[in-house]
């Protein structure tokens, strides 16, 4: 169905109306699809938005060509994932970020973290470099110079002063129920994860990723679909100042819209 | 009064989701009936004392049945993608989840159907010997209906267990209750909506042991 | 028709080995009645098991219409099982199954239509006294029906051969004796072999016409039946025969005698197959100044004359009482003076 | 001790009501032994398991000790149940347990100590004839030994009520006669009540009081076994008696004897607890001028006396015959012309 | 040789998570066996015709095994939390995983009790009764040791289906080879490594099961 230039399925004013079908997580990116749908129609495309619960199949229907977009992943991710399994995709442009933040219930603020304490990361590997990032950045540990911060792991860390100690092995949807129930403990937690917990990441979090952050939430699709006209619409759809400020509106922080 | 109490409850939505429940459910609890029968037997006939007491034969099912159940079910689901994509033309939705279902299930049933055939009076497979009874008679005839309320016992425990399998399902997008509740209550934390899918779930589940006991209890003039 | 040549079965227990059949030799015609006799534990059930190879010999032979039985292919050997009737101790009825469809399972397996079928197991049901019953599930059934339906099952298909373990023991005497007369008439009627375990010693002189006695696993003893109840020649025999013969009352009655009788003579008198002397009391008594007190004894009526035995109490004389034991041994009447000896 | 009134056990299958126990009374007393005999299906086992309760009547009360049993309890059941013990008709052993613990278990039940549990099994399993299989399981032991090992563990803890549901059906005449002998020892020393059902009728004559007689769930006759046995007043009980008063051949007799003896007269004598005229035949034979032919019969030694029956055949003169079948009349002897019409 | 073939695999992680994996299988099992006896005799002993014959009691049972059967087991983690917490003062790692595997485990278990129970000749239970055995006496003599070969075999399969839960437990970082599996099967597509986590789990069950067939067998004086 990947007929942005098709000629059937035209609207009654004569305009050519395409469709598309893009793949999403449900929160928040089907929910910003869905926001966009009205105005992509207004463009003349048809926006169908199929959800997803995991990680691996948007991509494996991308590349066979099932949807003809997706709108999950951060660029890391991607990146991760073509590498792994040699997808052949192109990054259309971001939408948006869903910060990173490290928090703690016990800790008011990074000085008081004390020596030995644990750090609480998800099993999620693409996440891991982004959080010894901030942390580095915070002065908390040093990384290796010679590993990319993105993929760092816990094994390329070259300082770490407080001895602090790291845990990778919890699903992310959990690390909230860890900040809740564990005691002198930090947890890196997704924001989309925390606001479902009721946390405010603005306020709640000791350490929270700005919107330099390289974790952009990118719209992908094939290479060969670079200069799909009705994609590239989508794209600048996502950027424009309603959908903008509806994500700011909607998510108060967990989610930031970035438009370069 | 019931919105208050679920706000985030959508009807359609659990009447799909237990539609999609019971189809994965029932379908593979047939399914696996049958195939975990063929391998209960196998493993029952084939073992020590039975009636085809056959080492390696009894070697080889062992096998198969420890490894099917050894792999985790959400292993399993992945390593089948190419043989689901083969038999059900598709990797995603309900349908594609019965393969695993059922993969994941029989292996389970078959060691159940093998404790049950052990309990059958040897006395009577040896009446049933001695009036020259073929091997498939006496699999038909004395072994499976001098077992069978504890077959349909089993059945039962191996139903309940899938529909919480149909849960982990859930990945490759085949709905259901189970799935809704882990996604739900797991990654949005709806409790509402957690609840009003448990306890539908409880009640299948109620429902699939109030018919096993009672076709057991039927079927068992001891 | 049965022939069976050094059969061994030795069971292995965990501080022990049983022979439960040892070395064991033996032949059974066809259309004969034949009993095994012998104390509880003699090998008798594992024996008869080893015929429809139920049990696996340690080593021996059997051969049935001369075919090597201990050498027959699976298919052989369930066709030839097929041929072969057994009544378990045990019953071993299907729990799952009505009466009926208990007696029907080996129409099934030799794959009589339903309709013969059904005729043949109502005839079955009413030969064995359950009528009206065919419905009910063995667990609703007493023990005697339950044998009873064992043995309706065994004879449903016809067989050429019947083994019997114990096949009337929880039967009371007037269903046994119907049994019994049912066998019987299958035996004259269709020439079937029945080979019969049992400890209740009328069932054999009722029906058998051969017997052996086992003991430790072995034919200590084997023969007509009359001829072994006469005249047993291994220790156990006798005292099995003793005890059994429908007497076995005789030590109770000895002691009592021994107490009471204190004058006269007793002696004992067996009558073996008596036409001409059975009036000796008569006789004795006109012939000599005796008198005779009967005590204890048996007799019975056979197809050859009067058997069985007699103590009495000679009164009288010594000398008298002398001349009249001389004068019953000029007749074929066996004596033997002071028996409880 | 026990006393019975109007108990009733209805059971409900598909197609019928069985009323397996109808309205039955009865009362045995302390340290009685107490037959119960009845065709199979008679109601025999489901009456006994009504005594201990593992049958709840439909309706009827059970006084047991002038307790009244039906009314107890669970507790005051349990505790109740352990003085009484029970073989069954199907052993039901533990498979999981050798013959020592499962003669063991009772003790087990009653917290008996390990020390003085292990003397007493080792007493039982020797008195049973089982030493040197103390270690077996229930599955490598025959049908009798099975049994057996039942009946030890029913009289392990010494009860003072023991039901019997045909304790010794499995069993050679020789065991049978030990297990009796060691039931009536226990019932002499200790005073121990015994309930019996079996088909044996020698076991009831051998051992026991009194019997009662089932019939479709109802006693239809009972009292002194001597007095059923002789003068059985019930249609059923003289079949019954007739059969089985361990001389089953008499109906065989009788036909040869028809055959054969067709001059004389046959004429049938009983001997009830006779001292006197046990020389009744020397006598007669002396008195008149007739030949005493004895035909068939049965004479045994009691405490009472001789007793037994006994067909003879008087040929003589018409007239004499006549003259002695008066002069018997005179005696004490009961004599019955033309036994087989 | 090994290494070019599994190029991936790290023998320490893999001794680590076949550690974690046993720890789990065997404490969550030893705590399965309890609770799912008891359980199961409770079903049993109330049920239609048991020694306690109580229909309320038995619907309690009834229920309880069936609503923590219905659970899926993801959900039940979730749910378990503040018990968890309570109990073993922490929600992560292997110790985390085991009250959720036996609260899992156990129904599960429960059921299997129940069918075994049911086999046991009616005959003996009502000679123990006749010979005034308190119920408890009747449970532990007879009921339990008779029942024996199925409730061994049935541990059994319980043990096997808990080492597929395990992978489940991952979730609250347990660790395990199921997880190992699913983590780099599904995350990293480093599929030498899930054959070598399968391998390993596949020994595992074979282990499992071999002893179980033994005792079981040992145990078996029919
Ligand atoms: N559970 C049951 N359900 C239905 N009918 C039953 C049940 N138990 C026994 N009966 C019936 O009740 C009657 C009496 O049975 P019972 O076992 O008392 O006979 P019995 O006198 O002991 O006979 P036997 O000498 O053959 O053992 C029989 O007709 C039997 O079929
Ligand atoms: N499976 C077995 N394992 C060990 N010993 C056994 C086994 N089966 C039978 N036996 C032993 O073999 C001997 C013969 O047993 P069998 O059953 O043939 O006796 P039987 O003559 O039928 O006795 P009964 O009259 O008591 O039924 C017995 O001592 C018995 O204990
Ligand atoms: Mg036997
Ligand atoms: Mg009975």
């Amino acid at each position: 169905a990947c007929g942005s230039s098709d000629e059937e399925g035209s609207s009654e004013d004569g305009e050519d109306q395409s469709e598309i079908t893009v793949g999403a997580s449900s929160t928040p990116h089907a929910e910003i699809l869905q926001e966009a749908q009205p105005l992509l129609e207004e463009e003349g495309i048809t926006l169908n938005v199929e959800e997803y619960q995991d990680y691996v199949l948007p991509n494996r229907d991308l590349e066979e060509g099932e949807i003809d977009a997706n709108y999950f992943q951060h660029i890391p991710y991607l990146e991760d994932q073509q590498e792994q399994n040699g997808y052949d995709f192109a990054n259309l442009g971001g939408v948006h970020i869903e910060p990173m933040g490290i928090y703690s219930k016990d800790f008011e603020s990074l000085d008081d973290v004390q020596e030995g304490t644990t750090v609480l990361m998800s099993n999620s590997t693409a996440d891991h470099g982004r959080i010894l990032s901030l942390m580095e950045e915070e002065g908390l540990i040093t990384l290796d110079e010679d590993v990319e911060k993105v993929e760092a792991t816990v094994d390329d860390i070259a300082e770490n002063p407080k001895n602090l100690e790291f845990d990778a092995g919890i699903d992310a949807a959990l690390l909230p129920e860890n900040y809740e129930r564990e005691d002198n403990v930090l947890v890196a937690i997704n924001t989309n994860y925390a606001i479902e917990a009721d946390l405010n990441p603005s306020e709640d979090a000791l350490i929270l990723e700005g919107s330099d952050s390289p974790y952009v939430n990118v719209i992908a699709a094939n290479s060969e679909d670079e200069d799909n006209e009705a994609l590239n619409t989508l794209v600048e759809v996502l950027r424009s100042e309603e959908i903008q400020s509806f994500i700011e509106e909607e998510y108060e922080g967990a989610v930031v819209p970035v438009d370069e | 009064m019931l919105e208050e109490l679920f706000p985030n409850v959508k009807m359609e939505d659990m009447i799909e989701a237990t539609n999609e429940t019971l189809y994965m459910t029932t379908v593979s609890v047939a399914g696996t009936f049958i195939l975990g029968l063929l391998l209960g037997l196998l493993l029952y006939l084939s073992g020590p004392g039975g009636l085809w007491d056959n080492k390696l034969l009894n070697w080889i099912t062992a096998t198969v049945v420890n490894v099917f159940r050894a792999i985790p079910f959400i292993i399993l689901i992945l390593l089948l993608f190419p043989f689901t994509d083969f038999l059900m033309g598709t990797i995603r939705g309900p349908g594609a989840a019965l393969p695993a279902l059922i993969i994941g299930g029989a292996p389970f049933y078959a060691r159940l159907v093998e404790i049950a055939l052990k309990e059958v009076d040897k006395g009577v497979i040896e009446a049933a010997k001695s009036m020259g009874a073929k091997y498939r008679t006496i699999i038909f005839k004395v072994l499976l209906p001098e077992s069978m309320p504890a077959l349909v016992s089993g059945i039962t425990v191996t139903a309940i267990a899938l529909i919480s399998y149909t849960a982990v399902a859930g990945v490759i997008g085949a709905g259901g209750l189970g799935d809704f509740a882990y996604f739900y209550g797991f990654q949005r934390r709806d409790f509402d909506v957690v609840a009003v899918c448990t306890i539908l779930i409880v009640i299948i589940v109620f429902i699939f042991q109030f018919i096993g006991d009672y076709v057991s209890r039927r079927l068992d003039k001891r | 028709m049965i022939s069976i040549k050094d059969l061994t079965k030795v069971f292995q227990t965990k501080d022990q080995e049983v022979r439960a059949v040892d070395e064991l030799n033996l032949s059974i015609d066809k259309g004969e009645i034949f009993g095994v006799i012998g104390y509880s534990g003699a090998g008798k059930s594992t024996f008869i098991r080893l015929l429809n190879r139920l049990e696996e010999p340690t080593s021996g032979e059997i051969e049935l219409n001369n075919e090597n039985l201990t050498g027959l292919k699976k298919n052989e050997l369930r066709l030839a099982r097929q041929e072969i009737g057994m009544i378990f101790q045990h019953f071993n009825l299907l729990w799952s199954r009505t009466v009926f469809d208990n007696i029907a399972f080996p129409l099934e397996i030799a794959g009589v239509s339903r309709k013969k079928r059904e005729e043949r197991v109502n005839e079955l049901i009413e030969l064995v006294g359950l009528s009206g019953r065919g419905g009910s599930y063995p667990s609703q059934l007493s023990g005697g029906q339950k044998q009873r339906v064992g043995i309706a099952r065994a004879l449903a298909n016809n067989p050429k051969v019947l083994l019997c373990d114990e096949a009337t023991s929880a039967l009371d005497p007037e269903t046994t004796d119907s049994i019994l007369d049912l066998l019987v008439g299958i035996n004259e009627k269709l020439g079937l072999t029945i080979v019969l375990i049992t400890h209740e010693m009328h069932v054999i002189r009722k029906i058998c016409h051969r017997v052996a006695v086992m003991e430790q696993g072995k034919v200590v003893e084997s023969g007509d039946v009359l001829d072994v109840f006469l005249h047993p020649k291994e220790k156990v025999t006798k005292r099995f025969v003793d005890q059994v013969m429908g007497d076995p009352d005789r030590e109770d009655s000895l002691n009592l005698i021994q107490e009471n009788y204190r004058s006269g003579e007793v002696i004992q008198l067996h009558f073996v197959g008596e036409n001409t002397n059975q009036a000796l009391i008569s006789d004795l008594s006109r012939k000599f100044e005796v008198d005779v007190n009967i005590l204890h004894g048996k007799i019975t009526q056979t197809q050859k004359g009067a058997y069985g035995t007699m103590l009495v109490q000679l009164v009288g004389d010594e000398e008298v009482v002398n001349q009249s034991i001389e004068y019953i041994r000029t007749t074929s009447v066996e004596v033997e003076v002071s028996p409880n000896a």
